[in-house]
C-alpha cells in the first residue's frame, strides 16, 4: 500500500457529452505508480468525503478520469477549469491482475463501469475484446479511446438504438462462442458484474470485477466499504472494496 | 521565545500533545501511518474491540450528509486477543501512545476485555458504552445513570490501566451520567460519540444505510460536542478528551476552551488524512501567538456570560 | 394526466399542502408575506407565544454552524393577547392556517393560554415544551414522561382546538416521550426542536450567544430529524409534523418517507425566502413524475431493511 | 417594507487594498429604491446565512457595496469575479433619516463603518464633513470617494501613520469647535459609536448611529438581530437592527 495526498492541477477538461466529465491532471506522484483498476479518492470542496474516481488513464505525469455527475460531489467537480488544483488521494486499492497479456481477453463494461477499462485493455492491444453496455446510444462515450488502444470494440445498448439491442452479457456469450478467452474482466453495475460472473463459470474463465461501495477513508481505515467474500474452507467474512478491492476475484464475491 | 508547552497528562498517561485520533475511524494506524510517523500524534484510540471477533453490518455502512456522515460500521474487529497478538506490538514499535476501545454486550465481555488489556502495552482503556449501531456496542449501558453506574464499577474492578469511560450523546443529561461514571470510578471522560441519526435515499425509499440508522459525525454536530463538553466540565473533576466535529485548530482550541484538556479527530480525517498533525501545529502556533506557555492555560477557560 | 393532492389532514385540519413555517422563525408571517401570499403555505406556525409579553434574551442571539446555525432568541413576543388582537386577524385575512405555539414556566400558564385562543380563530394549538433557551420555554416539561403526561393532560382539558405537542430532541428516547403525548390527548406532533450546542469565540474566549447555548437548527440537524421522526411513526397513529433541515424538495420528501405527514421549513428561510413554495412545488413535481395521486402515499413508505 | 430577492451580475470587482472589495452589481430593483443607510443580505454560496453589508452607493441601475474578508461568508464573497451572478435580499432596514440636507453635517466613521456613509454624505454636497477613522494607513480607503463628492475629508489613525494620530471622535470634538453641525451620522465599531453619541449629547446635535448585529433573517422574522432601546417612557425593550434599524437615534440606544 502506498499512496499519497497531494494536490495537482487540472490540465484537460472535456465534456463529451451531458454530464460527463473526461479530466486530466498532472500528478506525477500517482500516475507514475497507478496500476489498472485502481482509483483515487477526489475532493469535493467543503463536503464531508472524498469521492471514488477510477483511474482511466495513467501516462507519464499524466492521470485521467472520467466522471458522471450524480448529485453534489460529482456537480462541484464539473465545474472546475483547466488551471484549477485539485486534491486527490491515491493511488488506492488493487487492481486488476494479468497472467499473461498475449492471451485474449475480454472486457466488459457498463455505464460508468467502462472508464478502468481503458487503463486495463490496453496491455492486450488487439487480443483485447471491448464489449460496452448503455442504456441508450445518447450515453455511448470512449469508443474511439478504445479503438486506439486496438481493442475489438463491440457495443449493446439497452433500447437498441446503438450495437446490439439487448445486454452487453448477450456480447460476452458471443464472444466466448466465438474462441479462446483468457481472461474476462469487468465493471459496471452490479446485475451486469453477476451475470457476467455466471458466464465466466459456466465458461470455466477466470473473471475479475470491480466493485463499488460508498467509501469515507478510502484508504482501509474506516471500514465503511464493505463487502461480503467467500473463503475457500466456506466461511464468509466482510472485506473492503478500498484495500482489499476495488477488483475481487469473481468466485469469492458473496451477492 | 519560549516554545508552548504542548504535553497534556491523562489520567496520569502523557499524552506528547492534546491531539488523539478518534476510536473507530483510524482503524489500528497502519493505514494512516504510512502517512505520517504515529509518534506524531497524542495518542491513538483503535477500532472499537470486542471480546470475540465481530464482522460487522452489513452494507452500505457510509453516507455523507450536511457538514457529516453517519456510519453504521457495527463494531467490526478481529477480537481483542488478535488485537493484543497482531496490532498492539507493532503500535507501540511506531512510539504510539495506546487507548483500547472496548465495547460488548454484557458487564462480564467488558470485565474480561479489561483485564486482559490491564496486562498488554496499552496506555489506557476506554469503555465504549456509546455505539449507537449494535446492541453489543453498549450504548443500552451508556444511556441511563444506573446502568452506567454498575458497568463503571465493574469494569474499574478489574481494570488496572487508566480507565476512559466514552459517553453518548443520544441522552437527555450528560452531565448527570458523566458524574456518575466519575463517582464509579471512570479517571477520565471522552465525549461525544456519534448522535443517531437516518438518511432515506428517496430514489429508492430505502434508508441508505443497511442498518437503516447509523452513527453522525464530523462539523455539524460540533456545537453539541462543546456544549456538552462544557456542561460535563462543570460538574467532574477528571480529565475530558473532546471529540465531535474538530476538523481545525481552531475547532481544537474552541473544544479545549470548552473544557475538553484533550481533543480527537474523526471524520475530518477523511476529507483530509493530514487533519491531526495541522491542528497540533495550529494549537501551537495559536499559543504562540497569544503568548501563552501550556495548553493546558486553554482548558475550561471560556468566559461564560 | 391528474394533478397529485397535496392536501394533507392533520387532526381534523385541511392544510392545502404539507409545507408549513416552523414556529419562531416566520414571526407572525408578516415579513416573509412581502413576498408571497401566505395562503400559498399549508399552514404558519407563529412565533412562540407567553402569557405575558417577553423581552426575550440579551443579543447577541444568532451564530452560524456549519450547516446549521444556534438561537437563543428566548421567546421574545407581545403576549398572547396582543397576537390575538393584532396578528391573528390579519393572518386570516391572509387566509393562513394558523398554528398557535405556546409556551410557558407552569402548566397553569399553558392551560390559560390554550383556553384564551380556544376561542379564537386559530386553527391549531401547538404545545412548546422543547425550547431550550429559556426556563420558561417548557424544555423541563419536555424532556421526562411524567412532566410530558402531566402537561399534555391538563392542557388537554382546557383545549378546544386541535392539539399538537412539539417535542424536544434532547432526550434519551423521543419515541417514549410521544407515545406519553398521545396517550395523554395530543392530537398531533410536531419534531424536532432544536438541540441544545454551543459555541465559542476563539478570539474574545466567550460564548458567541450572550446566553451562553442556544439551540441548532438546519440542515446539519435533519439526519437526527429523520431519525426520531422514523422511530415516532413507528409507534403512534397520530399525524406528524417532521421538520429539521428541511431545505429542498428531496428533504421533504425524504422526511415523508421516514414518516411525517406535513414538514415545516425554518432556517432554510433564511438562505432563500422562497424555499416553502419550492418545496411545495418540487413535491408535487416528484409525485406526479412518480405517478402518485396523493402526496399522503409518500408518509411512512420508507421500506426499511 | 419593501424588499426583494433577487439576482444580478457582478459588474465591477475592485480590491482597493489586501481583503478589501469592492463590488458593483446590476441590481435596478434594488438600486433604485435603496436610501442612504439601507443594507442588503447577500448569499455566500451554501452557508446557512446571508451576510449583512451595507449599500456603499446606489445610482440608476447600479448597487456598490464594499466589504472586508472576516469569515467564511466574506472569503466565498471575494472569490466572485465580474459576470458572475450574486443572490442578493434588499434593500432592508432603516436608514438615515435627513432634515435639512443645505445645513452641514457631519459624517463619522470608522474602520468597515466608513462604507454606508458615502451613500448618505452625497445629498450634502459641500455642506458635508466626513471624518473617517483607521487603525493605520494601510487599512485607509474610499478617500477619493467622499472627496469626489464633495465633502471635506479629513483622517484619523490609531497609530499616527496617517492623519491625525488618535480617535476619529478627537476630530469629531474638533469639528464641532469649529462651527454649527446641523446633524451627526456615525457609523462603525461600538465604542466609537458610545463616544460619538456622548459628544452629540455634549453638543446638543441631533445624532444618528448605524449599529451591527447578528442576523439570521435580515427582515424583522426571526428576532434574531436584538439591540435594546430606550422608549420616551423610560421602559427598555429590544428592537431588531434588520427592520427598526440599523440607523437608531442615537438617544434611544442602551450601550
Ligand atoms: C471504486 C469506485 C470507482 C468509481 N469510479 C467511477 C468513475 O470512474 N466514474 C464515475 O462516474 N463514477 C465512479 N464511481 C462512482 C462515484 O464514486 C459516484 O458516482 C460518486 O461518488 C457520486 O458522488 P456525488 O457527490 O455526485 O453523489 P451523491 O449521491 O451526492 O454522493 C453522496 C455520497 O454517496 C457516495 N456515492 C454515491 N453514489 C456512489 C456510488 N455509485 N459508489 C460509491 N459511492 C457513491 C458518494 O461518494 C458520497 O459519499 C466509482 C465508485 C467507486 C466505489
Ligand atoms: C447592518 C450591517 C451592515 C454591515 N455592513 C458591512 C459593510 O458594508 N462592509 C463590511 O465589510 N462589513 C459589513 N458588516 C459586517 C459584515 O456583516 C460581517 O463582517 C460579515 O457578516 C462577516 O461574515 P464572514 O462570513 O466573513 O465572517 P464569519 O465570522 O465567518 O461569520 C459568521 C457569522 O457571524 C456573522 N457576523 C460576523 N461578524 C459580524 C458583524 N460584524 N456583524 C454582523 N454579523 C457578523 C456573519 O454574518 C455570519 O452569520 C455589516 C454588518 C451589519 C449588521
Ligand atoms: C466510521 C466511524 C467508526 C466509529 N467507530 C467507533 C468505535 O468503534 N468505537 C467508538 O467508541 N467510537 C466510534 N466512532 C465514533 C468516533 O470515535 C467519534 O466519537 C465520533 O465520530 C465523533 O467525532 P468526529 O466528529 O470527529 O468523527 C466511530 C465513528 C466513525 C465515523
Ligand atoms: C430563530 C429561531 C426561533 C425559533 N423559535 C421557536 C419558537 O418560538 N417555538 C418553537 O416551538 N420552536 C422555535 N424554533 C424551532 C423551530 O420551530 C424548528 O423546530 C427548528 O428550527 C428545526 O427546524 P429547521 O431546521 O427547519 O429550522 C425556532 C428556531 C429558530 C431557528
Ligand atoms: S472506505 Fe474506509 S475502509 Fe474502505
Ligand atoms: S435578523 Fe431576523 S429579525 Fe433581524
Amino acid at each position: 500500500m502506498s499512496f499519497t495526498v497531494t494536490t495537482c492541477p487540472l490540465v484537460e477538461a472535456r465534456a463529451p457529452r451531458a454530464d460527463l466529465y473526461d479530466f486530466t491532471v498532472c500528478c506525477p506522484e500517482i500516475a507514475r505508480i497507478a496500476t489498472p483498476g485502481q482509483f483515487i479518492m477526489v475532493r469535493c470542496g467543503e463536503l464531508t468525503l472524498r469521492r471514488p474516481i477510477s483511474i482511466c488513464d495513467a501516462e507519464g505525469d499524466l492521470l485521467r478520469f472520467v466522471f458522471e455527475v450524480r448529485g453534489a460531489g460529482t456537480a462541484w467537480l464539473a465545474e472546475r477549469k483547466v488551471g484549477d488544483i485539485l486534491d486527490i488521494l491515491g493511488p488506492q486499492g488493487n487492481g486488476f491482475t494479468f497472467d499473461d497479456t498475449s492471451q485474449p481477453a475480454v472486457f466488459v463494461g457498463g455505464g460508468i463501469g467502462i472508464f478502468p477499462l481503458l487503463h486495463a485493455c490496453k496491455p492486450f492491444g488487439t487480443q483485447a475484446t471491448v464489449l460496452l453496455g448503455f442504456r441508450s446510444a445518447d450515453l455511448v462515450s470512449m469508443l474511439e479511446d478504445f479503438q486506439a488502444a486496438g481493442a475489438d470494440v463491440r457495443l449493446a445498448t439497452d433500447n437498441g438504438t446503438a450495437g446490439h439491442h439487448g445486454l452487453v452479457t448477450d456480447l460476452l456469450r458471443a464472444r466466448c462462442d466465438e474462441g479462446p478467452v483468457s481472461a474476462i474482466f469487468a465493471c459496471g453495475p452490479k446485475p451486469m458484474l453477476r451475470a457476467t460472473a455466471a458466464i465466466a463459470e459456466e465458461w470455466e474463465i477466470p473473471c475479475q470485477l470491480s466493485l463499488e461501495q460508498r467509501m469515507a477513508c478510502g484508504i482501509g481505515a474506516c471500514l465503511g466499504c464493505a463487502q461480503k467474500i467467500r473463503h475457500p474452507d466456506g466461511t464468509e467474512t466482510y472485506a473492503h472494496v478500498c484495500s482489499d478491492g476495488p477488483v475481487f476475484d469473481a468466485r469469492v464475491v458473496v451477492w | 521565545m519560549v516554545v508552548p508547552n504542548l504535553a497534556v497528562n491523562i489520567a496520569g498517561v502523557t499524552l506528547a500533545n492534546p491531539v488523539v485520533t478518534a476510536s473507530g475511524t483510524f482503524g489500528f494506524g497502519r493505514e494512516y501511518g504510512t502517512l505520517y510517523s504515529l509518534a506524531e500524534l497524542g495518542a491513538i484510540a483503535v477500532k472499537g474491540l470486542t471480546l470475540k471477533e465481530r464482522p460487522g453490518n452489513a452494507p452500505p455502512r457510509v453516507a455523507e450528509t450536511p457538514a457529516g456522515m453517519l456510519n453504521s460500521v457495527g463494531l467490526q474487529n478481529p477480537g481483542v486477543d488478535a488485537f493484543i497478538r497482531e496490532e498492539l506490538p507493532w503500535l507501540k514499535e511506531q512510539g504510539a501512545v495506546v487507548i483500547a476501545n472496548i465495547a460488548g454486550s454484557t458487564i462480564e465481555d467488558y470485565c474480561a476485555m479489561a483485564e486482559c488489556l490491564s496486562d498488554t502495552a496499552v496506555d489506557m482503556i476506554e469503555l465504549n458504552i456509546s455505539c449507537p449501531n449494535v446492541k453489543e456496542g453498549g450504548v443500552a449501558f451508556g444511556t441511563s445513570c444506573d446502568s452506567v453506574a454498575a458497568i463503571t464499577a465493574a469494569v474499574r474492578g478489574y481494570c488496572r490501566k487508566p480507565l476512559i469511560v466514552k459517553l453518548s450523546p443520544n441522552v437527555t443529561d450528560i452531565a448527570e451520567i458523566a458524574v456518575t461514571a466519575v463517582d464509579n470510578g471512570a479517571d477520565a471522560l471522552s465525549l461525544i460519540n456519534t448522535l443517531l441519526g437516518m438518511r432515506v435515499d428517496i430514489q429508492t425509499r430505502r434508508p441508505i444505510l443497511a442498518n437503516n440508522v447509523g452513527g453522525l459525525s464530523g462539523p455539524a454536530v460540533r456545537p453539541i460536542a462543546v456544549r456538552m463538553v462544557w456542561q460535563v466540565h462543570q460538574r467532574v473533576n477528571v480529565p475530558i478528551i473532546g471529540m465531535g466535529g474538530v476538523a481545525t485548530w481552531e475547532d481544537a482550541v474552541e473544544m479545549m476552551l470548552a473544557g475538553a484538556n484533550a481533543i480527537a479527530v474523526g471524520t475530518a480525517l477523511y476529507l483530509d488524512p493530514y487533519a491531526p498533525l495541522k491542528i497540533k501545529q495550529g494549537v501551537a502556533d495559536y499559543l504562540d501567538r497569544s503568548g501563552m506557555a501550556d495548553v493546558s492555560e486553554l482548558v475550561g477557560a471560556v468566559q461564560v456570560y
